[in-house]
């Protein structure tokens, strides 16, 4: 099946309880002679800093507030994502067991 | 490599350094258990006004029927095309066979070239 | 959490709502002031001696002195009728009609002396226009003491 | 020797690109309605000119991507299509405008109405984007320019007191005419803070080829350049105050800022002017047409460069065009050029953030610019121009409803 990358970018995901879990706003490509495979996807309003290039500018503000989960990202390996219904995708899994990194 | 920040709407390039647009769209090819993977570059067409709206995909295409070249749609890259993702993206294509060249031909052929000193879109 | 939630209003500002940001604009002004009025008279009554002094010196061309005496005349009658409409009460308003119109009549007649390039006669008028100026300023201190 | 003759000619293309009708007329407002009142912001408003110049064209020499690039690369297309939005409206009334300010130098050395003008003036416009190079345009209209500098010999002829022009360097609530103080300081931030400028600066950098070896150069031209337009903008301030305030004289057509150098250089005054707005515009008229279809071009990832024949660039070549013609149409009609720079400085301002708050993101990247990305010092002074540029858009509009 073919998915649209770019409208795929943005769209809201649910998790196997149908929890709101975030956005999908960035992925996470392995490239190697001819082919580009998905190894995961970044969910959550931070992971836009990730797509912006911007964690130079994020990371003082970062340390600044002495937090370590203010800014979370969900990676979701490819395993994981149920994308058979693009507009709506949903994990396999539940939200408490994602990863957080960063 | 991260594929929103180092690839979507990157500009490419083909073999003789010619621009030929930037990355509109990217298919995703989903199997039912292998690992998913990026099997097309889209450039043009109504893609990018899909992104903002797609009324506004509508009426791109309704437009383009009306008028303009007659390769209608999104020009699909295979991603084995692909040579070198970095500042710009390298395409082991010649942008002129790949129809992404579609408008600025057209517009050169039936608009520049007729105006006194446009000059000849096509290299002798 | 601040930034957590900015991040977030940030994410939710796509494209979709920002094309609604408002492009029309009315352009529509509120009403000038008797005050405000006043300062266009007398911006435009002396934009016509300035532009007359400069012709008398024969520093600007003919054409742009005369398009610009006329300009002058034409706006000064358009204030003219919505100013003595409005004016607070204690104002002589027919003695401010009586000098506006005499002025705009000056105006007219130095926008005709300057295609019949007789410099004398235009002076004479400009001298006048200046004393007419001074009447009028004495309105516009009254004008802007009485709101 | 080389670089000194670069730097030179960069600082006088861009003292000689500064001033044009938004420039002149709303500092010639500001002279002519509050004195040296409002000097502060044609201060403020240079300063952050200054910034942003030097940070696009940090940009370009570094990553080879001019701020229109970079926005559609970061932000996504979504994004880059409101930006456009703003920026195609915004440009393409300050086009009539620069247009409308040709037409009415013409129109005060001949007496021959402005819409008469408009096609004559669009097509030459045109004829020299078709047939010239970016140097002939960059170069030659800024050195033609350089006439502008007689607006300076005015204000200083009319004997400045120069200790209340530098209190005008701070700003002062006035004592009445508040909304009309207010509207006239945003208009003149919008005039200063060109978004077009900028977006040509940049386009420039690539162009030219800059590489990072531009980058002291690129901060003299900055800075320099923007600083000497600065007091440009600061003298027709000044000859305002001197020459029209004491005599009660507003500025609300062309025929009145005619008169601007009438007192200070009786004999040459007059056509002095005339010829600095002739020139001043048809500059900008240059350089905004040229910034548009850059705006596309670099947007859509088309070939771009002003040095190609137009054949071998249709689409950019296209856009200049029928952008070009279209601007002439409001002219045919009769719109006061005036009236549309007043309210296109003020759409200027209103569009600030769209533009500004990219720079804070793309100028802090380590990909576009390794070690030469914002110190906290330039990150600071983002984040002020950030918000004055919000404030500027939340007050435009309804200053300009109540004060225009």
């Amino acid at each position: 099946m073919e998915i649209h990358i770019e409208l795929l970018l943005g769209t809201k995901v649910c998790d196997v309880d149908g929890e709101d879990v975030g956005r999908i706003e960035e992925f996470h490509v392995q490239r190697d002679e001819s082919s580009c495979r998905v190894d995961a996807y970044l969910i959550g309003a931070s992971a836009v800093i990730e797509r912006l290039s911007a964690w130079t500018l994020v990371r003082p503000v970062k340390k600044l507030l002495h937090s370590r989960n203010l800014l979370t990202v969900y990676e979701v390996p490819w395993q994981d994502m149920d994308l058979s219904d693009p507009q709506h995708p949903r994990l396999r899994i539940a939200k408490r067991d994602l990863r957080h990194i960063k | 490599m991260k594929l929103i920040r180092d690839v979507l709407d990157k500009k490419l390039i083909d073999l003789e350094q010619c621009d030929m647009g930037r990355v509109s769209g990217l298919v995703m090819y989903v199997g039912e258990r292998s690992q998913p993977h990026i099997s097309h570059i889209l450039i043009g067409g109504s893609t990018l006004w899909m992104r903002v709206h797609p009324a506004l995909a509508r009426v791109s295409n309704r437009l383009a029927q009306l008028w303009g070249p007659k390769h209608k749609g999104a020009v699909r890259i295979p991603w084995t095309r692909v040579k070198s993702v970095g500042r710009d993206i390298k395409l082991d294509v010649e942008a002129r066979e790949t129809g992404a060249l579609a408008w600025e031909i057209w517009i050169a052929r039936h608009i520049i070239e007729r105006i006194p000193g446009g000059g000849k879109e096509e290299v002798e | 959490m601040r930034l957590k939630r900015l991040l977030a209003v940030l994410n939710q500002i796509r494209a979709k709502s920002l094309l609604v940001v408002p492009l029309l604009f009315s352009t529509a002004c509120k009403p000038p002031t008797p005050t405000e009025q006043m300062a266009s008279v007398i911006s435009w009554l002396a934009t016509a001696g300035m532009a007359g002094d400069a012709w008398l010196r024969h520093t600007t061309p003919d054409k742009y002195t005369r398009q610009t005496l006329e300009l002058s005349h034409d706006t000064l009658l358009q204030i003219s009728d919505d100013l003595l409409k409005s004016l607070p009460p204690g104002i002589d308003t027919a003695s401010l009609d009586n000098v506006l119109t005499r002025s705009r009549s000056r105006i007219a007649q130095m926008a005709r002396l300057v295609e019949a390039k007789n410099s004398p006669a235009f002076l004479s008028q400009l001298d006048s226009l200046r004393a007419d100026q001074k009447i009028v300023k004495q309105f516009s201190d009254s004008i802007e003491s009485k709101q | 020797m080389k670089k000194v003759l670069q730097i030179t000619l960069g600082i006088i293309t861009s003292v000689g690109g500064f001033l044009e009708i938004g420039s002149v007329t709303t500092a010639a407002q500001a002279g002519a309605s509050f004195g040296y009142q409002l000097l502060w912001a044609v201060l403020l408003g240079t300063l952050c000119l200054i910034f942003l110049v030097e940070m696009s064209g940090r940009l370009a020499a570094v990553s080879k991507h001019t701020i229109v690039d970079a926005t559609r690369e970061r932000f996504g297309f979504p994004f880059y299509a409101v930006v456009m939005l703003g920026m195609v409206l915004v440009a393409f009334m300050v086009l009539v405008a620069e247009l409308g300010g040709i037409g009415l130098s013409l129109q005060i050395l001949t007496g021959l109405g402005f819409p008469w003008w408009a096609i004559p003036v669009s097509f030459l416009v045109w004829l020299l984007m078709w047939k010239g190079t970016f140097r002939l345009i960059e170069n030659g209209a800024s050195l033609l320019g350089l006439v502008t500098l007689s607006f300076v010999v005015a204000a200083v002829k009319l004997h400045p007191e120069w200790g209340s022009a530098a209190h005008g360097l701070l700003p002062t609530m006035p004592g009445d005419q508040k909304a009309k103080y207010g509207f006239v300081a945003v208009s003149i931030l919008g005039a200063s803070i060109s978004p077009y400028l900028i977006y040509f600066y940049s386009s420039g950098a690539i162009e030219d080829k800059w590489d990072e070896s531009y980058i002291p150069m690129n901060r003299m031209i900055a800075g320099f350049g923007m600083t000497f337009g600065g007091f440009l903008s600061m003298a027709v301030l000044v000859a305002a105050a001197l020459a029209l305030q004491p005599k009660g004289i507003d500025i609300d057509k062309f025929d009145q800022a005619a008169l601007l150098m009438t007192t200070a250089l009786p004999k040459w005054g007059f056509y002095l002017f005339a010829f600095s707005m002739l020139v001043a515009c048809f500059g900008a008229a240059l350089e905004i047409s040229l910034a548009i279809a850059y705006f596309f071009a670099q947007g859509f990832g088309w070939n771009w460069g002003e040095d190609l024949e137009p054949s071998k660039d249709s689409r950019f070549s296209f856009v200049y065009t029928i952008i070009i013609f279209l601007a002439a149409v409001p002219l045919l009609f009769g719109v006061d050029p005036i009236k549309v720079t007043m309210i296109s400085m003020a759409l200027t301002a209103a569009t600030l953030p769209l533009t500004i708050v990219p720079f804070l993101f793309l100028m802090n990247d380590p990909i576009y610019l390794g070690e030469h990305r914002n110190g906290w010092v330039s990150n600071s002074v983002v984040a002020i121009i950030i918000l004055i540029s919000f404030v500027l858009a939340a007050i435009s509009i309804p200053l300009q409803i109540i004060g225009g």
